[in-house]
C-alpha cells in the first residue's frame, strides 16, 4: 500500500462471500481490478493462527504468480498447507507466493 | 396420720425427682458443653488465612466455572485429573498477564514441524482444559497475535523469558499502543529472578495512538495508560460520566456470583497443591545449574 | 467457560441462591433495585425481624447474609468492608450494632444467619405472597414451635419400640455368628489335634 | 280367563320400562387408547413435618444405611449364568444404559485436533423386571410400526437410589417386590427376548465400547416461550432504514387465494424446548470404568447439565455394531483398567504430539 487509496476488497471467491485465511479476492487498488489472497486478518482466528493488526493481501495474477517480489508482512504457516491444498494441477498454482515470503509465523 | 406420711414423702419424692432431672441436665449439659467445644468450627477468619488459597493466582484455571447451571463435582475433579496428567508431561510455568512468554508448539504447517513464537501475554482466560492465553508481538511492524490452549498437547515448551505483572488485568490498549511497547526481540534471553522474590509490577504508563480506537478505553478504569485524556473530546467525557455505574462496586451478590467461595476453594487446592508442589520441586532440581542474570532495564 | 475471579475471598453462603438474580424492576434500573434492597436490609439489621413481599425478601436476604459474612471475615478495620456496611445500611448507628453485636452473636455460627418464613395468606383474594424474615438469635418469641424433644408423640413410641426390637434382632444376630465362629475354631481345632499334638499350647491361649 | 292373564301380562309388560342407553358409535369417534404404562405409580410424596425426635431420626438414617449396604453387598446373578450360551446376531436389540449428563470439556486427538466431548454417568443402572413379549402390550401410537415390536419384550432399568421416606409407599413397591431399593428414574428398554437380564443385574458403563456409536435419547432445555429467529431461525427484519415496529417479527404467514388461510404446522412463536429428541450416531471416545462415565464426541447431546438421558446402540446402518458386543452385558468386574482411549484420542498422560518430517 505505497500510496494512493489503500486497496478495497470487491469480491471474495467462495460461497458464503466472507473472507477467510487464504481466500482468493477481487482487489480494487489505483483504479485496477486485480485478483489477490488474504495473508493476514483482523478476525478472531482459530487456536494457534495468528491474527493481524491489518487485513493483509498478496497480489496475483491468474495463474498464481505474484505480481510483487518481495512480502513485507510475516505469512502465517497454516497458509502452506491451505494453499496446497486449493493448488490443482491444471488451475493456478498458489504456493508460488510462499516461496517469496520472508518470514513464516 | 397416714396422710401426712404421704405428704412429706410425696414432696421428698417430687425434690428427687427435680434433682435427678436437674443431675442429668447439668451433666447431659456438661457433657454437651464438652462436645461443643470440640465441634466448635474454626473461626470464619481463620479460614481466610488458609496458605493454599494463594494458589489461585498462580493456577486460576483450576477454580472451576461459577456458574452454578454447569458445576458439577465429579467433572471437575476428572477435569482437574487430566489438567495434572498434562502438567506432568510439560512445564506450565508460572506467569501473568504482562509477563513475556516463549512458546514453542509442534506445527504440522511448518517446515521444521516446530513454531516458536515469542510475546507479551495480553490476556488469561477460560478455566480447566479450556484455559487460554494470548500472545501479542510486532514482526516487521506488524502486529501479530497467537491465541494457545494452555492445555494443547502439542505445545512442546512455554518458557517466562520476563516474569511480571502490569497493573491491569488486560491489556488490550497495547492494539492501540505505539508499537514500541509491544514489540519483544524473538532471541530475547530469559531473565531469572533470584529465588523467593515477590513477582514484580512493571508500572509503565502506555502512550496511545490518535483515535479512532478499538474500544473506549475511557470508559474502562485502566490504570496503565498515561494519554487517554488529551485524546478524548467534550462529548466523549459526558458520556463516560453517562455510562458510569458506581453502584457495581457494592453489588455483593454480583461479586459472589463471579467467584468461588472460600470453602469450595480449600476443597479444591487441599486436593491438588500436593501434587504441584512435587511438580514444582522436580522441575526446580532440573534446573538447579542456571546462571541468575539480572534483569536488563527494558523498555514496555 | 470464563474465568472465576480471584482478587476477592468469599465465605460461602448457606442458603440457597438462584442462578440469576432477580430485576425488581423500578424506573432508576439496576441503581434503583440497589437502593431498594439497601432500605430492606437496613430494615432488617435495625428490626430483626420484618414482613415483606417474598420476591425483596429473598433478595434483601442473600444480601443481609452477605453483609454480615463479610464483616464477621474482615472485622471492622478493613476499609472496604466499612465502606460496603456504610454503602448498605443507610442509619449509621446500626453499623456499630452490626460490628458490635451480631459480629460476636455469629462469630461461630456455622448455619445461615437468617430465617425466611412464608407468611400466612388471606384466602380469597389475588394479592402477592408476603414472607418474614428474621436474624437468627433475635429476642422476639419464636414464630414455630418444634415439638422436637416431645417423646409422647405417637411416632416417637412406635419408632422407639421398633429402635428396640431392631437392636434386639442385630445383637442376636451378631451373637450367633459369633457363636458359629466358636465352633468352626473349635472343630478346626479338634481336627488339628489329630495333625499335630505337640504346639497345642500355643492355640489354645491364641483362641480363648 | 285367558283375556284376564292377558290383561296382567300387558300391565307387569308395561311396567318393564327399559331405558335407552345410547353408546356413541358414530364411525370417526374412536376410544383414547393413551394410558401409562402397567408399572407407573405416583412418585412424589408430600413431605409432611413429622415432629421426631434426634434419635429417631438417627435409628432412620441407619436402617436406610444397612439396606443400602446390604443392596451393594448384592453380587450381580449375571455371575451364575455363563455368557456363552446366547449368541448375538446384528439384529437382536440390547439393552440400553440410563445416564446423567455431567459436563463438557475438551479431548485432543493425536493429530492435534481439538474436540468437544461431553460427559455421561452412568449412575447405578439396576434391571427391575423382564416383560416377556405376549405379556407385553405397550400404548399403540402411529409412528412405531407395530409387526416388528411385537416380537420385542420390554426390560424396566432404574438408575440412582433414592431415599425410601421421600417416595410414595406403591413406588416403592415396585422395588421392594423385586428386593431392591427405590430408584429415582425408572425407564423400559425394548430389548429382543434373547437379551433378557435377571433382575437386580448392574449395568455399567462398559456395557457399550470405546468407538461404539450410541444414540442419546433425552429432553431439550426448556427455553420458555421464545420467538420466531430464536425458535425456528428466522432472519427477522433490518434493524435500521426505516424500517418501523418489526425488528424480530415472523413477517408474513400465507399466501393469498384458497390458500388465504394459516397451514397446520405454520412456524410460529410458542414454547420452545422440553421436548423429547434422539440425537442419533454419536461417538464414544473415552470410558472410565471406576466412575462409569462416558465420554461422548460432540457438544449436541440434549438436556442441561445434570438432564437425564437414554443411550441405545445406534440404528443408523453404517454405524451398526458389526462385531459381537458384550452381549447381554458386561459382567461386573474389578480388574478392568482405570481408561479406555479410542485410539484416535491422545491420553493427557502420554508425551507431547511430535510430527516428523514428511
Amino acid at each position: 500500500m505505497a500510496e494512493g487509496k489503500p486497496p478495497k476488497v470487491i469480491c471474495v471467491y467462495n460461497k458464503k462471500r466472507i473472507g477467510y485465511i487464504g481466500d482468493r479476492v477481487l482487489v480494487a487498488i489505483k483504479g485496477q481490478k486485480k485478483k489477490g489472497i488474504l495473508v493476514g486478518l483482523k478476525q478472531i482466528q482459530n487456536v494457534k493462527v495468528p491474527k493481524f493488526d491489518s487485513n493483509n493481501v498478496v497480489l496475483i495474477d491468474d495463474n498464481g504468480t505474484p505480481l510483487g517480489t518481495r512480502i513485507h508482512v510475516p505469512i502465517p504457516t497454516i497458509l502452506r498447507t491451505i494453499l496446497k491444498e486449493r493448488t490443482h494441477a491444471k488451475g493456478a498454482d498458489y504456493t508460488k507466493l510462499l516461496s517469496i515470503a520472508t518470514k513464516f509465523v | 396420720m397416714a396422710l401426712v406420711i404421704r405428704k412429706p414423702t410425696f414432696d421428698i419424692l417430687s425434690a428427687a425427682k427435680w434433682m435427678i432431672r436437674k443431675d442429668c441436665r447439668a451433666l447431659s449439659s456438661l457433657v454437651e458443653k464438652t462436645e461443643e467445644t470440640e465441634k466448635r468450627p474454626v473461626g470464619r477468619r481463620a479460614r481466610f488465612q488458609n496458605p493454599a488459597l494463594e494458589y489461585r493466582h498462580i493456577f486460576p484455571e483450576f477454580l472451576p466455572d461459577p456458574n452454578p447451571k454447569w458445576r458439577n463435582s465429579l467433572r471437575e475433579k476428572m477435569e482437574r485429573a487430566d489438567m495434572l496428567k498434562r502438567r506432568s508431561q510439560i512445564d506450565i510455568p508460572e506467569f501473568y498477564v504482562g509477563s513475556v512468554l516463549a512458546v514453542t508448539i509442534s506445527d504440522p504447517h511448518a517446515q521444521g514441524k516446530t513454531n516458536r513464537f515469542v510475546g507479551i501475554c495480553i490476556e488469561r482466560k477460560g478455566c480447566g482444559l479450556r484455559a487460554e492465553f494470548t500472545l501479542r508481538n510486532v514482526v516487521d511492524h506488524q502486529g501479530v497475535e497467537i491465541r494457545y490452549d494452555l492445555y494443547d498437547p502439542t505445545i512442546q515448551s512455554i518458557q517466562v523469558l520476563r516474569l511480571e505483572k502490569r497493573l491491569d488485568d488486560k491489556l488490550f490498549y497495547l492494539r492501540d499502543a505505539l508499537p514500541e511497547y509491544s514489540t519483544f526481540p524473538f532471541d530475547m534471553d530469559p531473565e531469572i529472578l533470584p529465588e523467593g522474590t515477590p513477582v514484580p509490577v512493571n508500572t509503565v504508563q502506555v502512550k496511545l495512538k490518535p483515535r479512532p480506537w478499538l474500544e473506549r478505553w475511557e470508559r474502562q478504569e485502566l490504570k496503565g495508560v498515561a494519554n487517554i485524556e488529551e485524546h478524548l473530546k467534550e462529548k466523549d467525557r459526558i458520556r463516560r460520566e453517562l455510562r458510569k455505574t458506581p453502584w457495581e462496586k457494592y453489588d455483593l451478590m454480583k461479586e459472589y456470583r463471579k467467584t468461588i467461595p472460600v470453602e469450595d476453594q480449600t476443597e479444591i487446592w487441599g486436593e491438588v497443591h500436593n501434587q504441584l508442589n512435587q511438580l514444582r520441586l522436580s522441575r526446580k532440581k532440573m534446573f538447579k545449574k542456571r546462571p541468575i542474570s539480572t534483569p536488563k532495564p527494558q523498555l514496555g | 467457560m470464563n474465568q472465576a475471579q480471584v482478587t476477592k475471598l468469599v465465605s460461602k453462603l448457606r442458603i440457597k441462591v438462584a442462578p440469576e438474580p432477580r430485576r425488581l424492576r423500578n424506573p432508576k434500573g439496576p441503581e434503583g433495585r440497589l437502593n431498594k434492597l439497601r432500605k430492606t436490609v437496613t430494615g432488617l439489621i435495625k428490626f430483626e425481624r420484618i414482613e415483606l413481599n417474598f420476591n425483596r425478601a429473598d433478595e434483601a436476604r442473600q444480601y443481609a447474609e452477605r453483609l454480615i459474612s463479610e464483616a464477621i471475615a474482615h472485622g471492622d478495620c478493613h476499609k472496604p468492608t466499612m465502606e460496603i456496611a456504610d454503602y448498605w445500611l443507610l442509619e449509621k448507628e446500626l453499623i456499630h450494632k452490626l460490628f458490635k453485636v451480631l459480629v460476636p452473636r455469629y462469630e461461630n455460627c456455622n448455619t445461615a444467619f437468617t430465617k425466611m418464613y412464608r407468611a400466612p395468606r388471606p384466602l380469597y383474594s389475588r394479592n402477592i405472597e408476603k414472607a418474614v424474615l428474621e436474624l437468627r438469635g433475635n429476642p422476639y418469641p419464636s414464630l414455630i414451635n418444634k415439638q422436637y424433644s416431645n417423646r409422647q408423640l405417637i411416632q416417637n413410641v412406635l419408632l422407639d419400640a421398633a429402635k428396640y426390637d431392631y437392636r434386639q434382632a442385630k445383637y442376636a444376630e451378631m451373637a450367633d455368628k459369633i457363636g458359629k465362629t466358636e465352633n468352626q475354631q473349635l472343630n478346626n481345632l479338634t481336627k488339628k489335634d489329630e495333625i499335630t499334638p505337640e504346639n497345642k499350647e500355643e492355640q489354645i491361649p491364641l483362641s480363648t | 280367563m285367558a283375556t284376564f292373564n292377558m290383561k296382567i301380562l300387558c300391565t307387569t309388560l308395561s311396567k318393564l320400562s327399559v331405558n335407552r342407553v345410547t353408546i356413541r358409535r358414530n364411525a370417526y369417534y374412536k376410544p383414547p387408547k393413551y394410558r401409562p404404562p402397567h408399572w407407573f405409580m405416583p412418585k412424589e410424596r408430600v413431605m409432611s413435618e413429622d415432629m421426631l425426635t434426634q434419635e429417631n431420626r438417627d435409628f432412620i438414617e441407619e436402617i436406610k444405611q444397612d439396606k443400602l449396604n446390604s443392596q451393594l453387598a448384592l453380587e450381580s446373578p449375571l455371575a451364575h449364568v455363563d455368557q456363552h450360551t446366547v449368541q448375538w446376531t446384528p439384529f437382536t436389540r440390547r439393552v440400553g444404559l440410563i445416564a446423567r449428563k455431567i459436563g463438557n470439556y475438551p479431548l485432543w486427538s493425536k493429530d492435534g485436533k481439538k474436540f468437544q466431548t461431553t460427559l455421561l454417568q452412568v449412575v447405578d443402572n439396576h434391571v427391575i423386571k423382564y416383560i416377556p413379549p405376549e405379556e407385553f402390550n405397550p400404548m399403540r401410537t402411529k409412528k412405531i410400526c407395530w409387526k416388528e415390536k411385537r416380537t420385542l419384550g420390554c426390560l424396566l432399568v432404574g438408575s440412582e437410589t433414592v431415599d425410601p421416606s421421600t417416595v410414595t409407599k406403591d413406588y416403592c413397591g415396585i422395588f421392594n417386590s423385586v428386593g431392591m431399593l427405590p430408584k429415582r428414574h425408572l425407564f423400559r428398554f425394548m430389548v429382543s427376548p434373547n437379551s433378557a437380564l435377571p433382575t437386580g443385574t448392574p449395568l455399567f458403563a462398559t456395557h457399550f465400547r470405546v468407538g461404539d456409536y450410541v444414540d442419546v435419547r433425552a429432553k431439550t432445555i426448556d427455553r420458555g416461550f421464545q420467538g420466531v429467529m430464536k425458535r425456528w431461525g428466522f432472519s427477522g427484519m433490518p434493524a435500521s432504514h426505516g424500517v418501523t415496529k418489526t425488528h424480530r417479527r415472523p413477517g408474513n404467514i400465507g399466501a393469498g387465494g384458497e390458500k388465504a388461510r394459516v397451514w397446520p404446522g405454520t412456524k410460529m412463536p410458542g414454547h420452545m424446548g422440553n421436548r423429547w429428541r434422539i440425537l442419533r450416531g454419536v461417538k464414544i471416545l473415552r470410558i472410565n470404568t471406576k466412575h462409569n462415565i462416558l465420554w461422548m464426541l460432540g457438544v449436541g447431546i440434549p438436556g442441561e447439565t445434570g438432564a437425564v438421558c437414554y443411550l441405545y446402540d445406534t440404528v443408523l446402518p453404517l454405524k451398526k455394531l458389526k462385531i459381537a458386543p458384550p452381549f447381554p452385558t458386561h459382567p461386573a468386574s474389578n480388574d478392568l483398567p482405570l481408561e479406555y482411549y479410542d485410539e484416535s484420542i491422545h491420553p493427557f498422560e502420554e508425551q507431547t504430539i511430535m510430527f516428523d518430517e514428511v
